[in-house]
C-alpha cells in the first residue's frame, strides 16, 4: 500500500509538471479525444506535447511491457494513474483501435517482430489503425467474407471490399481479415492481415447513413501487394485471432454500456419528462399528455432495471463471482432500449420531431431527428439483436439447434 | 358500404401504377433531394397527373372534376405512396382544394378549383402552429379588425408546399382564447398578399414545407372561407378528407417497404441458407402482413364513409389513421433491422421509406391522438 | 322467382302449421341446442317433435339427398328456409358434429353401405358424433398421432388414446385417426375409421381446464374392436379424408368469426368503455384513468378493424373475387384478440378481476375471470397461432422452408 | 448498496430452496385447494418455517428475530415464490407485522411481535375496499368518536389470510373524505372483537382472502397504531414492505414457470425435432430470459434500498413491482402457450403459476399504477 502511495504522489507530481495548462479541464466525447496517426491533428495544439510527454513515459498504454514502448505499470498502479488522471481533470493522451484493438491481439498473437515493428508505434501515436471485418455479402455470417489473398511468392494480392470500416478515410493501417484458402471450410481458409493504407491499390469511400454523415467507409483492395509475414498467427489460421478480437470488442462494447449505466437514470432529474414538459406542458403537476407520461415511465424504469442489472454485474465480478448469464442481455437490451428512447424523444417532440435542417427548427431537435436515424442502426452493427438472441438461446438457455 | 374496388378504381389503380412505375421511382425523390430542388416535387409531373384527370379526383364535374370522391383518390395515392411520390395531393387536393370546396364561397370556388383540376394552381392550408401540435382548435394566430376587414398577425409551421403554393388558406382567430373550441375563421390567401412571408423547412422526408409569417396580412369579407367564427369544425372536416389521403399513401408505402423486404429476405443468404427461412423473421414478417390487411380495410373503410356522409365517418377515419401510423412505422422499423448494415446506408432506399413514415406519422395527428379522439367520440 | 316465392310460402305455412308454439322466439346460444344422440335431453320437452316433424321432411339437413334422410333443396330454397326460420324465430332443430361434420364427409368419402348405414341416423337426431383426431403426443404434429388399429381378420384392434375429443362424454359415435400401418411414412399409414363408442373397451373421462369445466374429454380405446368396413375411404388412406374435415372444421371456425364480426364492433356502445366507466369512474365525461382508456379504444380499434377485414373478405368473394390472403389471418387475428381483450376486461376490474367464485365477487366478475382463463387455449386449439403464423409466411408471403 | 447475496443470504437460499423441494411441492396447493382447505395452508408448516427462523427475518431480536431486513426475507419468497407455497408471509410478516413494528407502541409490539415470529401468532391488515382499486388513501371504512374512543363500521375486502389472522389491523378514517390524503387511522383489532365478522373469499389463486364486516367493533386510544388521523404514510411504508416481499415471490414464480417451459422446450418434440429448435420460440425464450434477470435486479434493489431507508425506496419499490407485473404476466401467458393444450388442462401444474401471477400482479398495485406512481415521485 506505501509503495502505491508512493506511486500515487510521484504520478501527481510528475502530471501537474508536465500537463500544459490549456488541456486541463478538457472532456473527451465520443469520437472526440486524440487518434493520433500520419495525419494526426491536434485540438488544442498542447494536446500533442502531451502525448509526446506521456508516451515518453509509455503512459499511452500504461500496462503495455516497457520493451515495446508501454509503461510497465501493475493494474493497481494503472489505475492509480487513471484516477491521477481524473482528479486534475486531465484528457488521455491518445486513444483508438490501436491501444484497445490491435495492440492487445498483437501482444498476444503476433511474433517477435511484429510487436517490435508495430507496437511502439501504437504506443507513440505515430500510427492510427482501422479494422476491416465486415463485407458486403457477410453481415451476421462474418466467416463467409469473400476478400482474397492470394499467394505470390513472398506476398499475398488483396482484391475485394470491406465495409464499416470505421474511420478508415483517416487511418495508416488496417487489420482485415481475407481468405487465403478458398478451398478450406468457411472458418478455416481465413489469415488475419495487417495492410499498410499507402499500399498501391487501397482505395476508401465513406459510407452515407440514413442519419447523415458517418465515419465509417467501404475500403476497397484492388490488386493490393501484402508481405505474407505481415500475417498474424498462422497463415489460415486467422479466425482464432478474429475470435479473440471480437473478445476485445465485446468489453468496449461493455464498457460503454457500463458507462452509460455509471452516468444516466441514478437520479430523480428525468431527461425525458423535461423534455415531455417542454412539449406538453403541464397539468397539476404532472405531464399534459398521461398516455406519453406512461410511455416515459415505462422507459425510465427499462432503463433504470438495466442499469442496476449492469451493477449487479459489476458487483458480483468485485465478490469474485464468475460472469453470470445477465451480461449476456447487455448488447440487445442497450441498443434497443437506445432505439426506444430516442424514437420516443422525436414523439414527444411532435412535428418538432421531424427537422432535418434550416428554418423552424432548433439545433436539439435536429439533432434528435439524427439520432433517432442514427439509433436504428444499434442493433444491427456489432452483431444484431438477433444474432444476441441466438446466442442467448444457446449459450444461457441451452435451447437446441 | 362495400369494401371492395369497383371496375373503375381497379382500372385507376392499374394506370397509377404503372404511371409511378415508369415516372416516379425512388430514385426521383432522391434525385429531388439531392438538388435542393426548391419545389422539391415536378411540376411537368403534376400537370401530366393532372391531365390523367387524378387532380380532379375528388371534385365535383362542374369544376372539370370526375367526382370520384376519397375512395377514387385512396387508390391513386397509395400507387404514388409506393414510390414515394411527392406530388401535392395532400397540399393542394385535401388541404386547400377541399376548404374551397366545403367552405368556399361560389366566387372562391370558381376562382381556384377549375384551374387547380387542370394542375395550373397549387393551394394549402396554413393551421399548424408551433404550439399546436395536433389539435386543430389551438390557434395562437389572430384576425384583428380592421375596418371592415381584419388584419392576420402570427406564424404557422410546417405548410404543406407552402413556398410554391399560389394559393394559402390560412386558419386564424377572431375571436377567444388561444385554446377556444369557437372563433376560428379561415381566410383564402393569394401567395403575393402584402405581409406574407414563407420560408422553405427541410423535414427528414425532404418534401417542401414552409413556415408562413403573417405580418398585418390584410384580408376583407370575401376572403372568409366559411362562417366568421365558425371554422373548426370546417377544419376539421377538412383534415380528415386529408388524412383518409395520408393513409392512403401510407398504405402504399408500407406495402412497398414490406415486398421489398421481402425480397430480400428471401434473396439475402447468410450461414448458407436465405434469411427468410429464419422462422423468428417469419412470424415477424407474418405478424406485419396483418397489420397491413387490417390497414387496408380501415383505409377503405374510412375513404368510403367520409364519401358517404356515414354518421361515423369521423371514427373511421381516426381508426384508419392510428392504425396507419402504428403499422408504418412498425413495417418501417422492420424493414430496416431486415436489411441489416446496407438498410442504414443512404445508398439504399429502404431509409427513404422510413423517413417518410416518421413524417406521416406525424402528420394530421399520432396514434395516440386518434385513439384519444376515436375514445373522445365514442363518448368515453 | 315464381317458384322460390312458391317455396317460401309453402315453407311458411308448413313451419306455423307445426312449429310447437313453446319453442318459438328460442335463442340458440353457444353449445345450445339440441345435439341430439341416444341421451339426447330435449329443452323445452317441446323441441322433442320439433326435431321430428322437421327430420320427417329431412329439413334438419335441407341439403343433403332425400334419399339418405336429407331435403333435396337447392342452396337458393334453404335460404329460404333459414330466412323462415328466422323470421319466425324458431331454433334448429338440429346441431352437432354429425351435421357438420362427418356427415358431410360420409356423402363425400363414404361408400354406399356406410351411407344408408349413418346418414339417415344423423338426419334424424338418433346419433350424436364426437372427433377422434389429436393425441396427447402429437398436438400440432397431427399426423404423428399413435393410436394403433392392428388387423385381426375383419377387425382392427385398436389401442391408444385421443384428447380434446369434445362432449365424447355425451357421443354415441365417433370418427378417429387411427395408425394403420405404422411402417408407412406417417401421413401414409392412417385410416380414418367410425367407432361406435357402446364397444367394449372404450372409455371416457372429461378434461378438466384451468378455466373450470369443459366439455373436452379423453378417450381411450383398450383392445377396442371395429370392423375393418368401418373404415372410410382406402385403408391406410385415412389422411385424405381428415385433410378435406380439417377444411369444413375451418369453415365453421371461419363462420364462428364472421358471425362475431356481425355482431360486434360497428355501433357506438363500447362494451369495454362501459365496463371502464363502472370501475374506473368518469372524469369530465372521458374514463377515469387515462391509460386505461388508450388501452381500450386500442383495443376496439384492433377489433373494428379486424372486422372490417372480414367484410372486406366478404364483399370480395360477393363481388366475385377470388379468396385473398386476408382470410388467412382471421383465425390468429381472432384468437390473439380475444385474449387481449378477455386480459383487459379483468384488468378493468381490478382486484375484482381475481373472483373464482363466491362472497365477495359478483357473478359476471367471476365470468370474466373464467372467460380470461378459457381464452388462453383460444391461441392453441385449432392450429397453434404459430401454426398459423407459419402458414402465412409460408403460402402467402412466400418465404423459404 | 451491493447487488450481490451476502454469504448469510446464500445459505439461506439454498436451505429455502431444499425446504421448499422436499415440503412444498405445488401439488400441496392443489391438494390445499381441492380440499377448500379452510385455512388455505399448512399450520405446520408455517411452524417449521418459524422455527428455521424465516418468520422473524424482518424483525429486530429484541422480538426474536434475525434482524436481515427484506434483503434477508426476499431470498426465502423467492424460493417459496417457485413453488407457489402459500404461506401467510405476505399478510404476517409484511402488512400486519410491519404495521405494528414500524407504527406501534411498544405494548402494541411486545403483545404480537415475539408471539409472531415464533408462528403463534397470525397477523393481517385490511385496507383494501370496494373502490378503492389500488389507491391507498380511498377509505371509506369509518371510526365514529364514541366517548374516549371509536366505532368503526364499514367493509374490508380480500384481506390477506383474514379467517385465520389472529389480529387484524384494520385501516379506518377519523376524519375526511372518501379519498382525503389525511384523517386515516390503524387499528389493531383482535379477531374476536365484538362486531367483527371475517367471511372466506375465493380467489382464483385459491388462497386465503376474507371479507371483513366492521359493524361498530369498539377500539380506544390503545388499539390505535401510529398517530391518529396520520396513518396514511404509515400505510404507505407498510404496503411498500410487502409489495418487496411479493416481488420477490413473484421473481421466484417467474423463475419456476420458465424454467419448466424451458425444459418443455427442450423435452417435447414436434414435426421430429424438439420444438425448443424453432427460432421463434428461441427469441420468445430470450426475451423472457432478459426481463426475469432485469426483474432480478430491481427486487433486489428494492429490498435493499428499503433496508438502508434510503431517499428513493419508494421509487425503486415502485420500479420493482411495475417490472415483475408485467413480467410474470408475459412469462405466465408465454408458458401456457409454449405447453399448447396440456398446459390449459388443471392437471397440469403450470396453469397454477399463471392464475398465481394474476393475482400477484393486481395486488398492492398493478403495471400502470405503479407507473404513475414512479413518475409522480420523480416529480413530472
Amino acid at each position: 500500500m506505501a509503495e502505491l502511495d508512493e506511486f500515487r504522489a510521484q504520478t501527481r507530481q510528475w502530471l501537474k509538471a508536465n500537463a500544459p495548462e490549456a488541456i486541463t479541464g478538457l472532456a473527451l466525447t465520443e469520437g472526440g479525444g486524440n487518434w493520433g496517426g500520419r495525419r494526426a491533428t491536434f485540438e488544442p495544439p498542447e494536446m500533442k506535447p502531451w502525448l509526446e510527454r506521456m508516451a515518453e513515459r509509455g503512459w499511452t498504454a500504461p500496462t503495455w511491457p516497457r520493451e515495446y514502448g508501454g509503461g510497465g505499470l501493475s493494474a493497481a498502479e494503472a489505475k492509480v494513474l487513471q484516477q491521477e488522471l481524473a482528479r486534475l481533470r486531465l484528457p488521455l493522451p491518445l486513444t483508438g483501435f490501436g491501444l484497445t484493438m490491435i495492440g492487445p491481439t498483437l501482444l498476444h498473437f503476433g511474433n517477435e517482430e511484429q510487436k517490435r515493428e508495430h507496437i511502439p508505434k501504437i504506443c507513440r501515436g505515430e500510427i492510427r489503425w482501422c479494422q476491416g471485418y465486415s463485407e458486403p455479402n457477410a453481415g451476421s455470417d462474418l466467416a463467409s467474407l469473400q476478400t482474397r489473398a492470394d499467394r505470390d511468392g513472398d506476398d499475398f494480392v488483396i482484391n475485394g471490399s470491406k465495409v464499416w470500416t470505421s474511420y478508415a478515410d483517416l487511418s495508416d493501417w488496417i487489420f482485415a481479415l481475407v481468405r487465403s484458402d478458398p478451398k478450406a471450410k468457411k472458418q478455416e481458409g481465413i489469415t488475419f492481415l495487417l495492410i499498410d493504407m499507402d499500399s498501391p491499390g487501397v482505395s476508401v469511400s465513406p459510407i452515407g447513413l440514413i442519419s447523415g454523415k458517418s465515419p465509417f467507409c467501404e475500403t476497397r483492395f484492388d490488386d493490393v501487394r501484402v508481405p505474407v509475414r505481415n500475417a498474424v498467427g498462422a497463415i489460415h489460421g486467422g479466425w482464432t485471432v478474429a475470435k479473440a478480437l471480437l473478445g476485445f470488442e465485446r468489453n468496449m462494447i461493455a464498457e460503454v454500456f457500463g458507462g452509460q449505466a455509471r452516468g444516466g437514470g441514478q437520479g430523480r432529474g428525468s431527461v425525458l419528462a423535461e423534455l415531455a414538459r417542454e412539449y406538453l406542458g403541464d397539468a397539476g403537476g404532472a405531464l399534459g399528455d398521461p398516455v406519453l407520461r406512461d410511455e416515459i415511465a415505462r422507459c425510465e424504469l427499462d432503463e433504470r432495471a438495466f442499469h442496476l442489472t449492469v451493477q449487479r454485474a459489476r458487483d458480483a465480478a468485485k465478490a469474485g463471482h464468475q460472469p453470470g448469464p445477465e451480461s449476456s442481455l447487455f448488447k440487445v437490451y442497450a441498443t434497443e432500449l437506445n432505439k426506444r428512447r430516442t424514437e420516443l424523444m422525436v414523439r414527444i417532440a411532435g412535428p418538432h420531431g421531424l427537422g432535418w435542417q434550416g428554418a423552424g427548427f432548433a439545433d436539439d431537435e435536429i439533432g434528435r431527428t439524427r439520432g433517432w436515424l442514427r439509433a436504428r442502426g444499434n442493433s444491427i452493427e456489432g452483431g444484431t439483436s438477433e444474432i444476441q438472441l441466438n446466442i442467448i438461446a444457446k449459450r444461457v438457455l441451452g435451447l437446441p439447434d | 358500404m362495400q369494401l371492395v374496388l369497383t371496375e373503375d378504381q381497379e382500372l385507376l389503380a392499374k394506370t397509377a401504377a404503372d404511371f409511378a412505375a415508369e415516372h416516379s421511382p425512388v430514385s426521383r425523390v432522391r434525385a429531388l433531394r439531392d438538388a435542393d430542388d426548391a419545389d422539391g416535387f415536378s411540376r411537368k409531373l403534376w400537370r401530366q397527373m393532372a391531365e390523367l384527370g387524378w387532380v380532379g379526383i375528388p371534385f365535383p364535374e362542374e369544376f372539370g372534376g370526375a367526382d370520384m370522391g376519397l375512395s377514387g383518390l385512396s387508390v391513386v395515392l397509395e400507387a404514388l405512396g409506393r414510390t414515394l411520390a411527392p406530388e401535392p395531393f395532400l397540399s393542394t387536393v385535401l388541404l386547400g382544394g377541399q376548404a374551397l370546396l366545403l367552405g368556399g364561397s361560389e366566387g372562391q370556388k370558381s376562382e381556384w378549383l377549375p384551374k387547380l383540376v387542370e394542375g395550373e394552381r397549387l393551394l394549402t392550408l396554413a393551421y399548424q402552429e408551433r404550439r399546436s401540435r395536433y389539435d386543430l382548435r389551438c390557434v395562437a394566430t389572430r384576425a384583428e379588425r380592421d375596418g371592415s376587414g381584419w388584419r392576420l398577425r402570427g406564424e404557422k409551421i410546417q405548410v404543406l408546399d407552402g413556398t410554391c403554393a399560389d394559393g394559402i388558406v390560412v386558419v386564424a382567430r377572431t375571436s377567444g382564447e388561444e385554446r377556444a373550441a369557437d372563433g376560428i375563421t379561415l381566410f383564402a390567401l393569394r401567395r403575393d398578399a402584402p405581409g406574407l412571408r414563407l420560408e422553405r423547412q427541410h423535414r427528414v422526408d425532404s418534401r417542401n414545407t414552409a413556415l408562413v409569417f403573417l405580418d398585418g396580412v390584410a384580408v376583407g369579407a370575401e376572403d372568409v372561407v366559411g362562417a366568421e367564427g365558425r371554422g373548426g369544425d370546417l377544419l376539421e372536416r377538412v383534415v380528415d378528407r386529408a388524412t383518409v389521403g395520408i393513409c392512403a399513401e401510407m398504405l402504399g408505402s408500407m406495402s412497398e417497404a414490406f415486398e421489398r423486404t421481402l425480397g430480400y429476405l428471401k434473396q439475402r443468404e447468410q450461414f448458407g441458407v436465405p434469411i427468410g427461412s429464419f422462422q423468428a423473421l417469419k412470424h415477424r414478417a407474418a405478424q406485419q402482413f396483418i397489420e397491413i390487411e387490417l390497414c387496408r380495410s380501415a383505409v377503405m373503410a374510412a375513404a368510403r364513409a367520409v364519401d358517404d356522409g356515414v354518421e361515423d365517418a369521423a371514427r373511421l377515419v381516426s381508426l384508419a389513421k392510428a392504425r396507419c401510423s402504428d403499422a408504418a412505422i412498425l413495417v418501417a422499423d422492420e424493414s430496416i433491422q431486415m436489411h441489416g448494415g446496407i438498410g442504414m446506408t443512404d445508398e439504399h432506399e429502404i431509409g427513404f421509406y422510413l423517413k417518410r413514415a416518421r413524417v406521416a406519422e406525424l402528420t394530421f395527428g399520432d396514434a395516440a391522438y386518434h385513439r384519444d379522439r376515436w375514445a373522445r367520440l365514442g363518448g368515453y
